[in-house]
């Protein structure tokens, strides 16, 4: 067993956990935390995938940033109901069914498909590579990008702003 | 590890997301669920990219990422608003579209 | 990781990581004492000074007290929480030295993306914070909590941008590459840029740090001391060791990034000695900063991030992007 | 500049009109300025047209030019381009010379109208120029079929002009759906053909043809239907009902469209695919038989009329019959000869009709009589149109009817030719008739005439008409008596075919027949024209009643489309909107029944959709 496939099933193990934590935990706070760790497992994913540049903006702004607004918006709420946020859940067998079945389905189709192949060798700097294409191929997306979050930035203020 | 470790986890990843999603009353929960699947499909993106020996899949996943975190800004301000409006988070009650 | 081709890169980390562990641990003990120290001198004290000589057995006094103290929890608390918030604020303060180079090819994992990897690492510790903050079910601590979550962010984006100038001058992120770039010239010297980016990069820092004049999250006047009200034993002592970590793997990257890292005269193996003193020198400076200034408002905090220092800083970036511009087309 | 930039330029300039005037409404609205503009195009047109023919005619080979137009797998689908030829570069002249010539008269003849209406008639005018210059330049018969309908609408827009008129609405009407009954069969002819060859190009078919690569299985419904897009167009019995009552039209309009140019374009047609037509005799011996047959009756018809526009409107028919006669005979030459001097000396004939009436204010010969002295310059050009169309030698029509008779006789269509020859005397007859009752003999009714009634009328219309009107008559008169005096006496083309040497006599003695017999009965009255009707008494109810078409449409409109008509609006009404309101209260009730699904909440919502996603993937299953 070499490092590559242990730190796979570590992370696998973990993100699995995490997620079902995340769905079942009563606790919503709880939840936003177990999300949190499901998070950085990802990036630790992405980093196992050689792309440690989007691990590292994952950790940055999904679980610093995100992570961060969402406990904020559970905490202004709360305060505002003055109680504690249980979360209950309904429809559980119902969901279970759909989502297993969605899950057994695409198992099925990634078995069937022989999708397995070698994994390359790295040859480039990932890194270096998708800052330049950002700026010359992407330039355009990466522009729209900007504008979208702005304009997502002035709708949120827009809408959380205290009412006059 | 072979590629299709990964399509699998990402799989077991949006199928727990899913659950989540379809369980969860309350609207945070709902959007915490919607981030799980979102890393799912992330991970599938750099997983394929990455197996494809072409970084355009990480391109994506980094455009996937940004607008996530402002879908999620968006969502919560949503959230927020609608708790002003109504005094409650959990998405049963806001039904204003019932037939 | 050179020269290690019997080992399994993994054991390498291990071990280089244990190392560097244990020196940490050791520094950032020493470290409060210098702290202590300085702070006493600014108000003409003498500080610690009955433990061993000078008080210089005074951290690891400190530390068997705390490792003795009894561990409350509070009885409404979120127990689980509560407990583990100090680890996971602890760990990434701690996780930040991983990509630091001491000395060329001396380093747990001179990443690629080095500085990338510490700004996020350390944007994780505000989720141990918060943990904190909120599984004391205590309202001084919830409060801190959201204070912390405010200022952190308002922050990091000016911090983020005034790390940027050296990481464009020097066109990489890893931090080795830096601190080679940085051979003839130190950033800090570069005319005009080095010097604000600096100043922005140390004010950001502060703000970034918790510390005075940006501590409103533990101002004791008005929430006793914030997040770890409620934490008491080894507990605070992680919370504590965490603080400093961060203030120090800050230092170390103020270091890196602006005063030519391992550069110094004398033989090459010098070169951590220079780094630490270096980096000691941008601590003193923070300690500095924190013994002279006044606490102040929320509401400042935050207009002096967002008003202030983000538009100037992005100048910055620009103004260097054009310096960059007119050196490579006088270079070529 | 090259035959293909002059056609082109020809082309264009009247469209360049067309859209100036359309497109800018000051322009369009201030009138005569917009006159002046068409004019200035048409008459360059022409200019360049005349040019075009000199440089064609040195050549052998058609010259053709087409770009892309639809494209296609293998090469375009369709082109557009000129094809320049003798035929084309004639015709185009006619096209151009008579509407020049229009346009300038309709300044004077339309100098009542508001300007704005001034200004719409010139841009109708300036669109028709260019679609049937377009028809004429088509190297494709796609183009000639867009050119083909966009000439229909001209022709639709023109008689329509005075809307406000109910007549000439509702003429409109008839001349729009009766041709396009007629176009329906051009079009499937059209698709048929692309069908079986492959291409529209006219040159790429008379290849194949001569090549004998062209199958000619299925090339007899072809052909029939392209002649039924020329039946229509042409006025060929028996969808010639619509050009009569396209007199409603001002009468510059009929004299352009609706007897030189538009109503040639059947004829045209036929001329052009002439090749396509001798591969199935068996339509072309129909295109002759019906060609005689509307010669004849449509003559017999214009003996009867009292409204002079009506006498030529079913003169023209009857002349369109001739051309056909010929191109059925197969001597397509003949009939496109008899097109072009028909097309100058009928234009001729309208327009000085016209003028009688612009004098008269009415289109019936009793108000009118012993004009001569009056308007002499108008009876004599009005004359010399008479003698040119009752096939007089030393004028245009002679040497051309000779043609299409003798064309006839060679074909061996006898039917026909006898009548043609009987039509022949009863043009002469009817057309004499005219000239007498309006020009020599006495009113019929002093006093009736508005023209004495309003005597000093704003215009002052007692005698010949003004310059702008005189003017295209004379040219047009002088152009009909060159053209006579050229073939009869001076070119001597050999024939592709031998007439017997009787003919020339016969058919001029025909004519001369005529001529005389209308004296007698109009002028000096020997032979009283009640016994004439009493003797033909038949055949003239039958003609007075325009052979009961129109009653027969009539009926076939009433009784049977009609009665269809309601039969399928009670199945519509009952049964169709009984099943559909059988259906909508189902649904209303589905609706209601369904909405409590509908509950407003997320969750419930997406539920739904991850549960209909499973069953997509669970149905899909075998195939991913």
């Amino acid at each position: 067993m070499n490092g590559e496939v242990l730190a796979f099933w570590v992370l696998a193990v973990g993100l699995v956990g995490s997620a079902l934590n995340v769905v079942l935990s009563k606790n919503l706070f709880h939840s936003v935390l177990w999300l949190a760790a499901a998070l950085v497992g990802t990036a630790g994913i992405f980093i196992a995938l050689d792309a440690e540049f989007l691990g590292a903006v994952q950790v940055l702004l999904y679980a610093g940033g995100v992570i961060t607004v969402v406990v904020f918006a559970i905490v202004v709420t709360e305060r505002l109901v003055g109680e504690r946020l249980s979360q209950t859940s309904r429809r559980i067998l119902g969901g279970a069914v759909v989502a297993v079945g969605v899950l057994a389905m695409v198992l099925n189709v990634i078995r069937r498909s022989g999708i397995d192949m070698p994994r390359p060798e790295m040859t480039a700097d990932i890194t270096k590579w998708m800052g330049i294409s950002l700026l010359t191929q992407f330039l355009l997306p990466f522009e729209l990008l900007g504008v979208l979050l702005l304009a997502g930035l002035l709708a949120a203020t827009y809408f959380a702003r205290p009412e006059e | 590890m072979p590629l299709s470790a990964y399509l699998s986890l990402a799989a077991v990843l949006f199928s727990i997301g899913l659950f989540g999603v379809i369980t969860r009353r309350n609207t945070v929960g709902i959007l915490l669920g919607v981030e799980l699947m979102l890393n799912a499909v992330n991970i599938n993106f750099v997983a394929f990219s990455r197996f494809h020996g072409t970084a355009l899949g990480m391109i994506f996943t980094l455009f996937a990422i940004c607008i996530t975190v402002a879908e999620i800004a968006l969502g919560l301000a949503l959230v927020i608003l609608l708790f002003r409006m109504r005094r409650t988070s959990t998405a049963d009650h806001i039904d204003w579209l019932k037939g | 990781m050179t020269g290690t081709s019997a080992m399994s890169p993994l054991l390498v980390a291990l071990i280089s990581g244990g190392v560097v562990l244990g020196a940490l641990t050791g520094l950032l003990a020493y470290v409060t004492l210098l702290e202590r120290k300085f702070a006493a001198r600014m108000q003409s004290r003498v500080g610690p000074y009955r433990v061993g000589p000078h008080g210089l057995l005074q951290p690891i006094a400190d530390g068997v007290k705390l490792l003795l103290k009894e561990h409350l929890v509070p009885d409404a608390a979120d127990k689980g929480v509560f407990n583990l918030a100090p680890v996971i604020f602890f760990i990434p303060c701690m996780l930040i030295f991983a990509s630091m180079p001491f000395a060329p090819g001396l380093g747990v994992a001179d990443l690629n993306i080095g500085v990338l990897f510490f700004l996020a690492v350390s944007s994780m510790e505000i989720v141990g914070l918060f943990m904190a903050g909120w599984g004391s079910n205590n309202k001084y601590a919830l409060i801190s909590a959201m204070r912390a979550v405010n200022q952190i962010i308002s922050y990091d984006l000016p911090f983020v941008m005034a790390a940027l100038v050296p990481v464009m001058l020097a066109g990489s992120m890893k931090l080795s590459d830096i601190a080679t770039a940085q051979q003839g010239l130190w950033f800090i010297a570069y005319p005009v840029i080095g010097q604000l980016a600096f100043i922005a990069f140390i004010v950001a820092g502060v703000a970034a740090e918790n510390r005075t004049p940006f501590d409103i999250l533990e101002a004791e006047s008005e929430l006793i001391a914030g997040f770890r009200v409620e934490y008491s034993g080894m507990k605070f002592a992680f919370i504590q060791l965490g603080e400093y970590a961060h203030v120090i793997g800050t230092s170390f990257l103020g270091a890196a990034l602006f005063l030519g890292a391992w550069a110094g005269p004398g033989p090459s193996w010098l070169g951590p000695l220079w780094f630490t003193i270096k980096a000691l020198l941008v601590f003193v400076l923070f300690t500095w900063v924190r013994w002279s200034f006044l606490r102040i408002k929320v509401d400042q905090i935050l207009s002096i991030s967002w008003k202030l220092l983000l538009p100037l800083t992005l100048l910055l970036l620009l103004a260097t992007a054009v310096v960059i511009v007119i050196r490579s087309g006088a270079g070529v | 500049m090259n035959p293909v930039t002059l056609a082109i330029l020809a082309l264009l300039l009247p469209a360049g009109a067309f859209l100036l005037i359309g497109v800018l409404a000051p322009l369009r609205r201030s009138g005569r300025p917009a006159a002046f503009l068409s004019i200035a195009a048409v008459a360059t047109s022409l200019a360049a047209a005349i040019r075009t023919w000199q440089l064609a005619s040195g050549s052998v080979e058609p010259i053709r030019a087409a770009w892309n137009w639809l494209p296609g797998a293998n090469g375009p689908l369709a082109t557009v381009g000129v094809l320049i030829d003798p035929q084309s570069s004639l015709m185009l002249i006619l096209v151009t010379l008579v509407a020049t010539l229009v346009q300038i008269y309709s300044l004077e003849y339309l100098h009542d109208e508001p300007p704005a209406a001034f200004g719409r008639y010139y841009a109708y005018h300036s669109l028709f120029v260019f679609s049937m210059m377009g028809v004429v330049l088509s190297p494709n018969l796609l183009q000639l079929f867009v050119c083909w309908e966009l000439v229909g609408v001209c022709s639709y827009l023109l008689i329509g002009f005075w809307y406000r008129k109910p007549e000439a609405a509702r003429a409109a009407l008839k001349a729009f759906w009766t041709t396009k009954a007629g176009d329906v069969g051009l079009l499937i002819g059209i698709v048929l053909l692309y069908r079986l060859a492959g291409t529209w190009d006219i040159l790429e078919l008379e290849h194949m043809v001569k090549g004998g690569t062209l199958a000619t299985a299925g090339l007899g419904v072809i052909t029939f239907c392209l002649y039924l897009g020329a039946m229509g167009k042409s006025a060929q019995f028996p969808l010639h009902v619509w050009l009569p009552d396209a007199m409603e039209g001002p009468t510059p309009v009929s004299a352009l469209i609706h007897a030189a140019t538009m109503v040639t374009a059947g004829v045209y047609l036929l001329v052009r695919t002439e090749f396509l037509f001798h591969q199935t005799p068996q339509v072309l011996l129909l295109v002759g038989w019906i060609g005689g047959i509307t010669a004849l009756l449509a003559a017999i018809m214009a003996c009867v009329q009292t409204d002079i526009k009506k006498v030529l409107a079913y003169s023209t028919v009857s002349q369109l019959g001739y051309m056909m006669t010929a191109v059925g005979a197969g001597f397509a030459g003949a009939g496109f000869l008899h097109l072009l001097t028909h097309g100058v000396f009928k234009a001729l004939l309208f327009l000085g009709a016209g003028a009688v009436i612009h004098a008269v204010h009415s289109n019936e010969m009793h108000d009118m009589g012993g004009l001569f002295k009056r308007m002499p310059q108008v009876a004599t050009v009005f004359i010399i149109g008479t003698l040119s169309l009752a096939g007089v030698p030393a004028f245009a029509g002679f040497i051309s009817k000779e043609e299409v008779l003798g064309a006839t006789l060679a074909g061996g269509l006898t039917g026909p030719f006898v009548m043609l020859l009987t039509g022949a005397f009863l043009t002469a007859f009817y057309m004499s008739k005219v000239v007498f009752l309006v020009f020599f003999a006495a009113p019929a009714a002093p006093g009736h005439a508005h023209g004495h009634t309003h005597d000093d009328g704003h215009h002052g219309h007692h005698g010949d008409p003004p310059f702008l009107m005189a003017g295209p008559l004379w040219i047009l008169a002088i152009a009909a008596i060159v053209i006579g005096v050229y073939s009869t006496f001076f070119h001597h083309a050999e024939p592709e075919f031998a007439s017997p040497g009787w003919l020339t006599p016969v058919a001029v003695a025909m004519g001369l027949a005529g001529i005389v017999g209308a004296y007698l009965t109009y002028q000096t009255r020997t032979i009283s024209a009640d016994t004439l009707a009493s003797v033909f008494a038949p055949i003239r109810v039958a003609a007075v009643n325009k052979f009961w078409l129109d009653d027969l449409y009539l009926f076939i409109y009433r009784h049977i489309l009609l009665a269809f008509a309601r039969l399928i609006g009670w199945t519509d009404r009952y049964i169709v909107d009984g099943v559909l309101n059988v259906i909508s209260a189902w649904t209303l009730d589905g609706g209601d029944a369904l909405r409590r699904i509908q509950t407003g909440r997320v969750g419930d919502y997406i539920f739904a959709v991850a549960a209909g996603l499973l069953v997509l993937m669970l149905w899909m299953r075998g195939t991913l």
